[in-house]
């Protein structure tokens, strides 16, 4: 391959369709309330792990739909359960945690 | 079966955007760069205009840059770039013309551009006026209409069909060639109403597809930038990213099968016809038919080919990617033995072909 | 009195001895294998317990209260305590005084085993024996329980049980030949010397005992001997270490399957909940069925409630903690730079506060708890005002023992660098965690209803007394977790009037908020909380006082009174002095 | 006793009913629990989006009911079905019998002190959006400063939030928080003004120019993120966490007044009047309607019908539009008696 000093860049587009959706629907079989997250924040906001490394429960649904890797962003979790308290929608965040900890490996 | 829209929608937009074009008498600016990416395009069009059409199309060696690429590179401000195209004003007014058509794509984005500011600053064209004079003494009037040179191809595009030998059908299946139209970012995306069919469905190469027999191509990423985008390609290091959205286009129209592909501005038919040869060397992968790329021709080229020119009078044998299968599929004649033959049959030498793209 | 037969023997006694071999070796090899299942520590625990003469009292006097008196079940339940006793100890007695005849008159016949069995059978004349005539009042006594038993079975309100376990099928086979064996043993006693009918109802006694002793080791009644080896394990301090084995295995096997904990359980406010009480979790332990095990553990609030009101201790929050730490989780924290950005302000001789992670989202508590501290003159510090590291608990409990003891780590290294002395807690959570698992040499950890009331004795808070009257909900991990009943109620008298729910203390209701359950989703808990609310709103108080924060929430949200924090009642009848 | 009406409800929604009535040659009887017309309306300072006065329009209904006989300071005590109509007993001790009832008993406002995490009733410069209205008219609230840098107001507070016991959206508290986030801004010019938000719902009639308008015209910041918790900083100021979720991370910020929007939650009265009425209740609390689209203002009670907020939460046009309906579905009814 001829070397110009430059190649193509990787495409940054979220190609919706061809999103893995599986690890999200095992994820509402664990946890149905992972379904009807609105991605108010609130979590993320009150998340005491949140504030010292960036740790945000809201994003880690959003990565699980979108077929991403989360399994480095729910490192700093403590299951202190405030996310739970704060949640409008009263999603059982605890067990949504521990369930996305147990499908990804 | 090609998915072309629903045709009268797109008819509908079209009627929304037509803009006057006169038949006549017409001062013609070239572009910066054309000359040496395809330098018979011009060529062509002054012969085309004046020779087969009969027009008034007047030029002037004293004629400079529009200062257009300078302004889109961030390198010099607005206010510089309006006294240079006052300048051009003032050439046009000396030489006793109104009609003002310039032949590239981002000259006639700045001069559209300037024209609208000063429709809303008028106190701005008057400091430039001032500025003019102060630096050159010239005083300028200006245009009365202002057309790209492809409006004015699609304004006689009936009259070139009317006298064409060949036809953009497929001579051996009798199929309209399908022919992907690429228009440059500055036609019309800025002022929408100043391009023939506006920003979203411009209608200013489609018409001349249509007229010439051809089928347009409508692709997803049909709106999409050619990837030049002055800074991004001049600055080495963006390189990648200014091929990545020619990338992008070429993996959008693929699926299509385009024949060909025709433009209307100085950079895209470069980039487009250039970068093939980079993917296939770094992906490996071709979009024509048989490992040959998807010819790209201007569209001077194209009302040249139509009309029968010969294809290496009309310079084509400095694309990169290969025109023949497009040629054969036009049954254009051609001799293969001449491509690299220049002026007056001087040996200009056949490059060094590249492996990962078929070349003639 | 004499022998009635040469050869002092029938066959009829051979379905006895069979069920006796194979209980006796059943339970052994159940014993044996329980131990061996032990940690070495523990082992060696227990093995030194058998010997060491003060436990080895107190084992023989637990099984006695415990197994044969059942002393626990008479405080709780009259009837119910009469009806075992009856039974348990009045058989014990039959069979301690069967074998003391049997030693007194015919020694050398001991060794048949089966001669105190069916004394009367074998020996002309037996039941005119002072020792008979006991025998007979125990038969009475034990046929008295029976006959409650029968009744208790079919009408189990009678005996103030609102639910039961259904019982499975060798349960119900050990059942009934239980009921049979003694009426039996009497019918056959009575017709012995009417010749005819005795050797039937001999051979029938005889199987009815056969029967119960082959199905002991496969139902309910296991618990019988697995209670016993239990309380020689909890008097040698031997613990949970693993899910389903060793000391567990053992709390599962001696579980009567009585169904207390059914009515104690606040789950079962809503009929959903009804088959994961306790009772079905050491039932489902012992079939080994692990995705229900799974199910009843995580659904738990682990409030502790089952093991207050158990007959035997079977600890149900802690077997269900073990159970979630079973779990394999793919992805497992990492806690290597928690706090590295929060700094505890230095403390040396000053009071230490812990808010604690829930507080932070009820202001008022930790607000209240600052001003009267201030008050009180008290110098200190507040350790996660701008919000700190969680305590470790909520892991704990959800089973990710590891990582919990990482996070304590931190937190004991940041207590301790601090200088502090003494280490205030507000949240019941945090209080328990700090005591029960952290190591922190030379730091008093206390709650703060303990300290305001050691504050209030010597004189620091000045009360001005209020005309509401609060009932007080007692935590679960205050109350059943750190034994802390009085505290906040002598604080709240001082500060207002009381008074007291139908169930309270140690049988207090759970507010259903509790961090305890992973599975229960928010939706599901609203009936537990109402339940909980009934049980107070019975005292007739005018408003609600409790002292944890997820308690206040919980009931904030759903209460029609007023709902204030233990604190904040303090803090509001206080002057400054 | 036919064609005798009663409105139980001295709100807009009543008073509006009442206008209509008298208007086709009916006497109606307002009967209103405090002891002054006007609801929630005649507390709140300006109505959006034209930001006319509501005392006017309050007033103005006041004078247009002169033919009415109002009750206020009146509660339903018990209500009887007759043969053809209803009996009413009254707090007054009065007893009335009716053709036809009006149920105009509008909504409550959240009750913010329930959202411990936001800390009202707790820290001191916490309010909530009716303390602010009634600051507005009146200037007399020691919980707002003098010369605030920044204010913050939180959106759904108690509505859209199963934690609060309410799932749904109160409607017009997006529109509220916009219209006094205005109001503050033409009165403190140099507050920074940041609304809370997890969507905006600016459904009405130019509910988005108004929106517009705090962007553009008063620099008021939208952040997309539900505040968690209030804080009080040593300096007695408000920190407030919250996620700044469109750029993905943690936010706190220092106020110096926060303005919660309590939602709109079904009025307590609702409970008696249903039980004493044998009217049904819906799954948010609210009356039912016989349905949601088409008979909004019937009940499943021959004679009894609704208007205003009784139903759900409302906003002033749509109460005023059910209030006129209504008035007209009594007309229709009587007529068929």
């Amino acid at each position: 391959m001829t070397d110009f000093g430059f190649t193509l860049s990787k495409s940054s587009t979220l190609d919706l369709q061809n999103v893995d959706r599986e690890r999200f629907e095992q994820l509402c079989k664990l946890e149905k309330g992972a379904s009807v997250c609105i991605g108010c924040g609130s979590c993320s906001a009150t998340c005491p792990a949140g504030i010292l490394s960036g740790m945000s429960v809201r994003k880690v649904v959003l990565a699980v739909q979108r077929g991403q890797d989360v399994r480095s962003m729910l490192q700093c979790c403590m299951l202190c359960g405030k996310c739970t308290m704060v949640c409008p929608r009263g999603i059982n965040t605890r067990n949504l945690i521990l369930s996305i900890c147990s499908i990804y490996g | 079966m090609l998915c072309t829209m629903i045709y009268e929608g797109k008819q509908r937009i079209w009627s929304e955007y037509q803009k006057d074009i006169p038949d006549d008498r017409w001062y013609y600016v070239r572009s910066c760069i054309r000359q040496n990416f395809f330098p018979a395009s011009e060529k062509m069009f002054t012969e085309i205009t004046r020779n087969v059409l009969g027009k008034d199309i007047y030029e002037t060696p004293h004629h400079t840059t529009c200062g257009g690429i300078a302004y889109h590179c961030d390198t010099i401000p607005q206010e510089t770039a309006m006294t240079i195209v006052a300048r051009q004003f003032a050439l046009m007014t000396e030489a006793g013309y109104e009609n003002y058509c310039p032949s590239c794509i981002t000259s006639f984005g700045n001069y559209v551009e300037i024209l609208e500011t000063w429709r809303e600053y008028p106190e701005l064209e008057a400091r430039i006026r001032e500025d003019l004079w102060k630096a050159c003494r010239r005083e300028f009037n200006k245009p009365r209409y202002l057309a790209h040179s492809s409006d004015l191809i699609y304004r006689w595009r009936n009259e070139i069909a009317a006298k064409a030998t060949h036809k953009l059908v497929n001579g051996r299946t009798g199929e309209p060639l399908r022919i992907v139209e690429h228009i440059g970012c500055h036609y019309a995306k800025m002022f929408p109403s100043k391009g023939v069919g506006g920003a979203e469905y411009p209608y200013v190469l489609a018409g001349m597809i249509e007229s010439w027999g051809g089928q347009v191509v409508d692709y997803p990423e049909r709106r999409h930038c050619c990837g030049y985008g002055f800074r991004q390609y001049h600055v080495k290091a963006n390189r990648g990213y200014s091929m990545s959205n020619t990338y992008k286009k070429f993996e959008s129209m693929e699926p299509f099968h385009p024949d060909a592909i025709i433009t209307n501005c100085p950079g895209c038919p470069y980039f487009l016809d250039r970068w093939q040869y980079v993917i296939a060397e770094q992906t490996g992968k071709t979009y024509g038919e048989n490992g040959f790329g998807i010819p790209v021709l201007t569209y001077e080229e194209l009302a040249g080919l139509v009309l029968g020119y010969d294809p290496w009078d009309l310079g084509l044998q400095l694309h990169q990617v290969a025109v023949e299968p497009l040629l054969d599929k036009m049954g254009v004649e051609y001799d293969p033995s001449a491509k690299y033959l220049g002026l007056n049959r001087e040996d200009i030498m056949r490059p060094e072909l590249p492996g990962s793209i078929k070349c003639f | 009195m004499a022998e009635r037969f040469e050869i002092g023997f029938h066959p009829f006694v051979i379905p006895f001895l069979a069920g006796m071999v194979f209980v006796l070796g059943v339970c052994f090899i159940k014993a044996v294998i329980v131990v061996s299942q032990l940690d070495e520590g523990d082992r060696k625990k227990w093995f030194r317990s058998l010997i060491h003469p003060n436990i080895l009292i107190k084992n023989l006097v637990d099984i006695i209260l415990d197994c044969l008196i059942h002393v626990r079940l008479w405080k709780r339940n009259k009837v119910l305590g009469f009806m075992h006793s009856s039974i348990a100890f009045g058989w014990f007695m039959i069979i301690l005084l069967g074998h003391l005849q049997v030693l007194i008159y015919f020694p050398e016949k001991l060794s048949t085993c089966y001669y105190p069995i069916f004394f009367d059978y074998f020996i002309e004349g037996g039941q005119y024996t002072v020792i008979s005539k006991i025998m007979d009042g125990f038969l009475l006594l034990i046929l008295a329980g029976i006959a409650l038993a029968v009744v208790k079975r079919f009408w189990s309100r009678l005996f103030g049980m609102r639910r039961t376990t259904r019982p499975t099928l060798y349960n119900l086979i050990g059942l009934y030949s239980l009921w049979a064996i003694f009426p039996l043993r009497f019918l056959a006693e009575q017709c012995v010397r009417s010749g005819d009918l005795s050797v039937p109802l001999w051979w029938a006694y005889s199987i009815a005992l056969c029967t119960f002793m082959t199905v002991l080791p496969f139902g309910r009644y296991l618990h019988i001997p697995a209670e016993m080896l239990l309380i020689t394990f909890r008097n040698a301090g031997v613990g949970i270490t693993q899910p389903h084995k060793g000391m567990a295995r053992v709390q599962a096997d001696s579980c009567p399957n009585c169904g207390v904990c059914i009515d104690a359980c606040p789950m079962n406010a809503d009929p959903a909940n009804l088959k994961d009480s306790t009772v079905y979790l050491t039932r489902q332990l012992r079939r080994r069925n692990q995705e229900r095990i799974r199910e009843i553990s995580d659904k738990c609030l682990l409030c502790g409630k089952c093991t207050s009101v158990c007959q035997v201790g079977v600890d149900g929050p802690k077997l269900r903690i073990l159970s979630r730490a079973a779990k394999k989780y793919r992805i497992s924290p990492d806690f290597s730079n928690a706090g590295a950005g929060i700094t505890v302000p230095s403390a040396e001789n000053k009071v230490l506060y812990f808010s604690g992670c829930m507080t932070s989202l009820t202001p008022k508590i930790g607000r209240s708890v600052e001003s009267v501290l201030k008050k009180a003159g008290i110098d200190y510090e507040w350790m996660d005002r701008d919000g700190g590291l969680c305590c470790g608990r909520p892991l704990y409990t959800a089973g990710r023992l590891k990582e919990a003891a990482e996070l304590a780590a931190r937190n004991e290294k940041q207590i301790l660098e601090s200088g502090v002395r003494v280490l205030l807690v507000s949240c019941p959570i945090c209080y328990r965690e700090f005591r029960e698992r952290y190591n922190l040499p030379g730091i008093r950890v206390v709650h703060y209803a303990d300290y305001f009331c050691e504050l209030m004795e010597q004189g620091l808070l000045r009360f001005e007394k209020s005309d509401t009257c609060y009932v007080f909900h007692d935590p679960c991990e205050l109350g059943r977790g750190c034994g802390i009943y009085e505290s906040p109620r002598r604080l709240i008298s001082k500060a207002a009037a009381i008074a007291e729910a139908p169930k309270n203390r140690k049988e207090s209701v759970c507010c259903g908020g509790s961090l305890g359950s992973l599975s229960l989703d928010f939706s599901r808990r609203e009936k537990i909380t109402a339940a909980s609310l009934e049980n107070l709103y019975r005292s007739r108080a005018d408003a609600i006082a409790t002292a944890c924060p997820l308690c206040f929430a919980t009931f904030a949200r759903y209460s029609d009174r007023p709902v204030k924090d233990l604190a904040q009642i303090i803090d509001e009848q206080t002057k400054q002095i | 006793m036919k064609g005798n009406i009663v409105i139980i409800g001295g709100g807009i929604a009543g008073m509006e009913a009442a206008k209509s009535l008298i208007s086709l040659g009916y006497s109606p009887i307002v009967v209103e629990s405090s002891t002054k017309l006007g609801g929630h309306v005649a507390s709140w300072y300006k109505l959006f989006p034209d930001m006319s006065s509501a005392k006017n329009l309050v007033s103005r209904l006041e004078s247009e009911i002169k033919g009415a006989t109002v009750l206020c300071g009146t509660k339903v005590i018990s209500l009887n079905r007759l043969a053809d109509g209803y009996s009413l007993k009254l707090s007054n001790g009065s007893v009335v019998n009716a053709s036809a009832l009006l149920i105009a008993t509008g909504f409550t406002l959240f009750d913010a002190k329930k959202k411990e995490e936001y800390g009202y009733g707790v820290y001191d410069r916490v309010i909530t959006n009716s303390d602010l209205e009634a600051w507005f008219s009146e200037k007399k609230d020691a919980r707002v400063p003098d010369e605030p840098e920044s204010v913050g107001f939180v959106h759904c507070v108690g509505s859209r939030d199963l934690k609060a016991c309410n799932a749904q959206c109160s409607k017009v508290c997006c529109a509220t928080a916009i219209k006094q986030a205005i109001e503050i801004k033409e009165r403190f010019p140099y507050a920074k003004v940041y609304c809370f938000y997890m969507d905006l719902r600016l459904f009405g009639k130019k509910y988005e120019d108004f929106y517009i308008n705090a962007q553009r015209d008063y620099g008021v910041q939208f952040i997309r993120g539900r505040v968690s918790e209030v804080g009080e900083t040593l300096d007695g100021r408000l920190q407030i966490k919250a996620e700044d979720t469109l750029s993905g991370k943690p936010l706190k910020v220092q106020l110096d007044l926060l303005v919660l929007m309590s939602g709109i939650v079904r009025n307590q009265s609702i409970g008696e009047l249903s039980a004493m009425a044998g009217l049904e209740t819906d799954s948010d609390g609210f009356l039912r309607s016989i349905d949601n689209e088409y008979a909004v203002i019937e009940s499943n009670r021959p004679g009894i019908f609704y208007a205003g907020a009784c139903t759900g939460p409302k906003t002033v046009p749509e109460t005023v539009a059910e209030a006129r309906s209504a008035a007209l579905a009594i007309h229709s009814y009587l007529e068929t008696l």
